[in-house]
């Protein structure tokens, strides 16, 4: 306990990842964070398209343990919900694929508070954060992105993370401000989701330019600015990294391939292929970014 | 914004801006009254909705059960139940804080119509959305939603109901958020919502103690109301709660038992107070009803009003404080109490409002001196589901419906 | 009993004793309030009927005529409609004349739902009859009446609608008559029925009167109400009808046409005040649809309730005396009405109501200072016939509703 | 009009009839009077029926002139009235029928206010009580029941009565008492048809003992006391007489004759001759009952 509440206060004071292998990932140039629902739309083949995912390029992978009510997403993230618990997915299974899936980058869980909040281990009658944070470490998790866990709720899974060397991400909205901005920067640690235009999660043609003014809004943050919400090719990857972000996070485009894999029945090699194709796009559109100047307006 | 340990702000990031503006617009508005809108909220509640509404002894009930049974008629409430309290004071509400659309969610499409009117009343423009299958059970609330001049959206992700239409409004909002308000329709979801809705309704055991006092000159013994989410169960007891004296029974839906069926992820009851678990969800921690690992169990009750797996986090609290005593009614006791008020008082009760008239007969040997139950809504949007369930059951005080086989 | 050369008793002779006795009842209990009747009615109006029922500004039609256009709510009287006035009261009536049984008649089935709820509340056994091609029609309401424990006798003879339901009634009470209070729903029949019928109606012009006051603080410009029988008409009128001052307006239902098929003996509306002939109908004379021979015409009109061949007598004479004006609203009309009622203002009336709105549209130049509406009943009851008579034809303001071409 | 006060002064003072053919009809013993709705269910058909049962020894008949509204009647005649309003009967064809009809009874007209009220004479713009009577006397109608007009109503068409010689017959239920009582005595003349039983027309099987009642309330009146509402047989029109009624009334009896005519597909004839016959049985009852003594309980 001790030594989590150093960790704590050395993450706040100097804004480094709690967790060693998220802050590795950054160090690289620009990470490239995919998403996908464990499970979707089976273990087995959601294996194969994490799998294929690290191969595509991916820096670090945000795996999607699903819950029947998930309010910030948009219809694609929620159709890949559905599919995974209707294919049987649950807390423990999710940490046994942790264990199972065969990547070496780090891997963060993202989830709704509730199923953290009940979560017991096998055999256990103890529930709650700590639990969970302690069986996620066991796994090898690195971190948690909650989305409907706001900075002030945060506080008893805020300290199990810091007890277990996990890192908590926040989601910076764009109409983030002040006490809250501040209040989130306080407790983040790892990454800060940098929520890109307004709405749930979902592909968009366009990428806002609220995103650069959300950038400059974090620009004294000690702490990697990963972008997503609505990124869906190699191109917008670019812009975003371009302007200043340290990486891109990209969901409802790689999750569009597995519903149009399921949709047409392709088997689960294709539609692993066609995942890691879309990875390296986007992978590459990112290192392109760091590279290249910043897109001006003429 | 808490309750005990219940309640809190669960909520996505992009909302929370608008939930501290909601806050702020909250305690200046409706706690402290601010450039009258309280006043003008109550002259329209009376004006438009018809408020005061009766506290109407009930002769028969009262010589059935040896005490003295009293109805608050939120039936007569213009819309037919208690739901336009709340949508009226949120819409106006919206109004002052110069937001110039309203979005809200329905399920069995009371807080769809009670919103939809509301916006009609203040020429604000009105988005509601409701689940393909919702839509397709509740055709005449679709109706009356369109009528009225809102737009209807249908959801078609997942099973096509109330969850589904939550989520699709909860994206609305996170997209809209800066000109639009999103009208909760219970006393749920994140602060300020269940404090605020609670005061909406509030006006119920206000008016409801004045008028009791006024015909038995004092205060009842208990006070009983339906509970799904609670809306009108709050509003009913507000003004109760700092009187021990006075019994606060919350009555839930004890659907066809009380038993789960966690293999199919089924609770076949709405009985989060009676049986539910502490939990998180839809921006509230509150009592739940969920499996072994926090996913939300699919709710049942004969009454789709009160068919929902989470209740206000109020309610919760007070439960476990032991002010409210939360009884479950199962459907076959409720659809009794449907046709004994309406064949004996003359008023068809809403499904919902049935159950507080199940615990009336079950637990008749409990009830003493003035008994007060919140007529929460009427029944005239239920008579299709009354048929089917009726003929499914062998209600001993139905009338003769064989000529309804086939539906009306 | 006459008002002008209307009105009278021209009943079969075994009525007339009844009627005597009824005559000798109203005048004892409800112009001389004997044993405290009008007391105990006025409380039960207001504590199981919802009474006062509020006057309302209407924003958004004040802005659209450039007058003061308010609303007298009887839609949110217990029931639906201001049909519970005289169903109450003329229920209690007979407990206070020692009859032990009730029975009417219902074509669209507002009269006869309104009876079975007073029947219900009162605890008085009631036989209502309806023919069975309106039971067909109505089988909500049908419903409704069963569940509150009224007994629906199916008519089948003639065509089965109201006319013969009128007959078969009549027929019972000739039988009955001892035991049996004959409760008519209109201010039609037999004196007393007329003016027993207005007095019990009247409490709306009485409040009317006060409120239009309080909130104007003068006498309205104008009172609008649509006339069938004319029963919300003169309950909206009574207390103005000595205001010179104040423009009484009689809304008919002018349906497709104000011309007559005198071939098939078919009347394409129900305007008997601005097109019929003085005649003798149900007891009274009166003015009335009927072919140059004296046989009653059969009289249409997109609403049901106005659809009657007859008008009370004592509207036929306020006509006569010029104090009534009466103007005929059509189906296309009436419809738009109703729209534009539920769409600017958040209140769906009943089909007969929104002729009082078509009024002021098409009659928007004769209106100023304060116009008061009665608002009669609501039209939860008309969404079916509002889909198919919209989709018949083009309303311009009317919501699209081809997700309803199949009925809700 | 002169001439018309003194035969209305006339009868009031002494009971008898205005129309010396009605009066004529109860000098000889019980006077049988039915009743057919014309038209009932062609003009042809109807004409024939009368005629049939001016054979079977009717002494009055009463002809119905349907009204689309007919409150005081039962379900039977209601049926005759709809059928024979469908066969387009009209008030000018009923007196046509009237004129038309090879009987050597007094005809009574049974109609419904409104159609006198309305009535006007081809060609003519005036309408009323006076009209319709003045018609009725030229076609050689002799009297007029009118169910639902009252007494107190009854004045104008008393008086076009009187003027014409028609008589004006009322109605006395079983619940007709004092005044009103006195009311009709004054007005009265032809017969009085003495309502058997509470109820609206229709054959029943048990004539009541209101009967009996009803006829001693009568006893004073100079008017022949003609009963009706409810006789179906021979026997029930002896039981009558015998109870001391000067005339029996049958309608609804014959309608059911004519009634099962038009659902059996029977000829004209059939139908007449089923309808004579029934009449025979009726007439021959009245007489027995007054031969007989009346019936004691024992």
């Amino acid at each position: 306990m001790a030594d989590s509440g150093q960790a704590a206060e050395t993450r706040r004071s100097d804004g480094a990842a709690a967790n060693s292998e998220i802050a590795a990932a950054f160090d690289d140039g620009p990470a490239f964070i995919p998403y996908l629902a464990v499970g979707d739309p089976s273990y087995e083949a959601s294996k194969a398209y994490v799998e294929a995912l690290a191969r595509g390029g991916a820096d670090v992978i945000e795996l999607g343990l699903p819950f029947s009510e998930p309010i910030a997403e948009g219809p694609t993230i929620q159709g890949a919900i559905v599919r995974a618990l209707e294919g049987g997915m649950t807390p423990e299974l999710f940490f046994e694929f942790v264990e199972d899936v065969d990547v070496d980058v780090p891997l963060v869980c993202m989830t709704y508070y509730n199923l953290i909040y009940q979560y017991s281990p096998p055999g256990s009658d103890e529930r709650g954060p700590e639990q969970f944070v302690a069986r996620a470490a066991e796994a090898g998790i690195s971190g948690l992105v909650v989305p409907d866990l706001p900075a002030e709720e945060a506080d008893p899974l805020r300290a199990a993370c810091d007890e277990h060397g996990l890192d908590l991400v926040f989601i910076v909205a764009p109409t983030t401000e002040g006490e809250r901005l501040q209040s989130m920067m306080e407790r983040v640690s790892g990454y800060v989701y940098v929520q890109a235009r307004l709405g749930t999660t979902g592909a968009k043609s366009d990428v806002s330019d609220q995103t650069d003014r959300s950038l400059q809004r974090l620009s004294e943050w000690n702490v990697p600015k990963a972008v997503g919400f609505g990124i869906s090719s190699g191109e917008q990857a670019e812009r975003i990294v371009a302007s200043g972000a340290d990486g891109i996070i990209v969901g409802s485009a790689l999750v569009d391939i597995v519903a149009d894999g399921v949709d047409s029945e392709w088997s689960t090699a294709e539609t692993a292929d066609k995942l890691e194709a879309k990875a390296r796009e986007l992978a590459e559109g990112a290192t392109r970014g760091q590279t290249e100047p910043a897109p001006s307006d003429e | 914004g808490k309750f005990g340990d219940y309640g809190g702000q669960y909520v996505p990031e992009a909302l929370m801006p608008a939930i501290q503006e909601l806050t702020d617009a909250y305690e200046r508005y409706v706690v402290n009254n601010e450039d009258g809108f309280m006043d003008e909220f109550r002259q329209r509640l009376a004006d438009f909705g018809g408020r005061p509404t009766p506290l109407q002894r009930a002769d028969r009930l009262s010589e059935r059960y040896d005490c003295d049974v009293y109805l608050k008629r939120e039936d007569l409430l213009h819309g037919g139940a208690h739901k336009l309290n709340n949508a009226l004071g949120q819409v106006l509400l919206a109004k002052y804080m110069g937001k110039d659309r309203i979005i809200a969610e329905t399920g069995a499409g009371q807080h769809g119509t009670a919103t939809a009117m509301a916006a009609a009343h203040l020429d604000m423009p009105c988005t509601i959305y409701m689940g393909e299958r919702d839509i397709n059970r509740q055709r005449p609330n679709v109706f009356r939603m369109k009528l009225n001049g809102s737009d209807v959206k249908p959801v078609t992700a997942g099973r096509g109901t109330l969850k589904e239409a939550i989520s699709e409004t909860m994206r609305d909002w996170a997209a809209s958020v800066e000109t639009t308000h999103y009208v909760i329709g219970s006393i749920v979801g994140p602060h300020p919502f269940p404090v605020m809705v609670r005061d909406f309704h509030a006006v119920i055991s206000e008016e409801m103690r004045t008028q009791v006092r006024e015909q038995t000159g004092g205060l009842p013994d208990s006070v009983v109301a339906c509970a799904g989410g609670g809306s009108n169960t709050m509003g009913a007891f507000a003004h109760f709660v700092d009187d021990e004296d006075v019994n606060l029974v919350a009555v839930e839906a004890g659907g066809s038992s009380l038993a789960v069926d966690e293999e199919k992820g089924v609770a076949p009851n709405s009985a989060s107070l009676s049986t539910g678990d502490e939990g998180v969800l839809h921006g509230a921690r509150t009592k739940l009803l969920q499996d072994s690992f926090g996913q939300i169990m699919e709710s049942h009750s004969i009454s789709s009003g009160l068919d929902y797996a989470g209740v206000g986090p109020e309610l919760a609290h007070l439960v476990d404080e032991d002010r409210v005593t939360p009884v479950a009614i199962d459907d076959d006791a409720a659809l009794e109490g449907f046709h004994r008020l309406s064949n004996t008082e003359g008023i068809i009760p809403a499904l919902e409002t049935a159950h507080a008239f199940g615990y009336l007969e079950e637990h008749a040997e409990e009830l003493s001196g003035t008994v007060v139950v919140n007529v929460s809504g009427r029944g005239d949007k239920d008579l299709q589901a009354a048929i089917e369930e009726t003929e499914a059951r062998d209600i001993p005080n139905a009338p003769d419906m064989s000529m309804f086989s086939e539906g009306i």
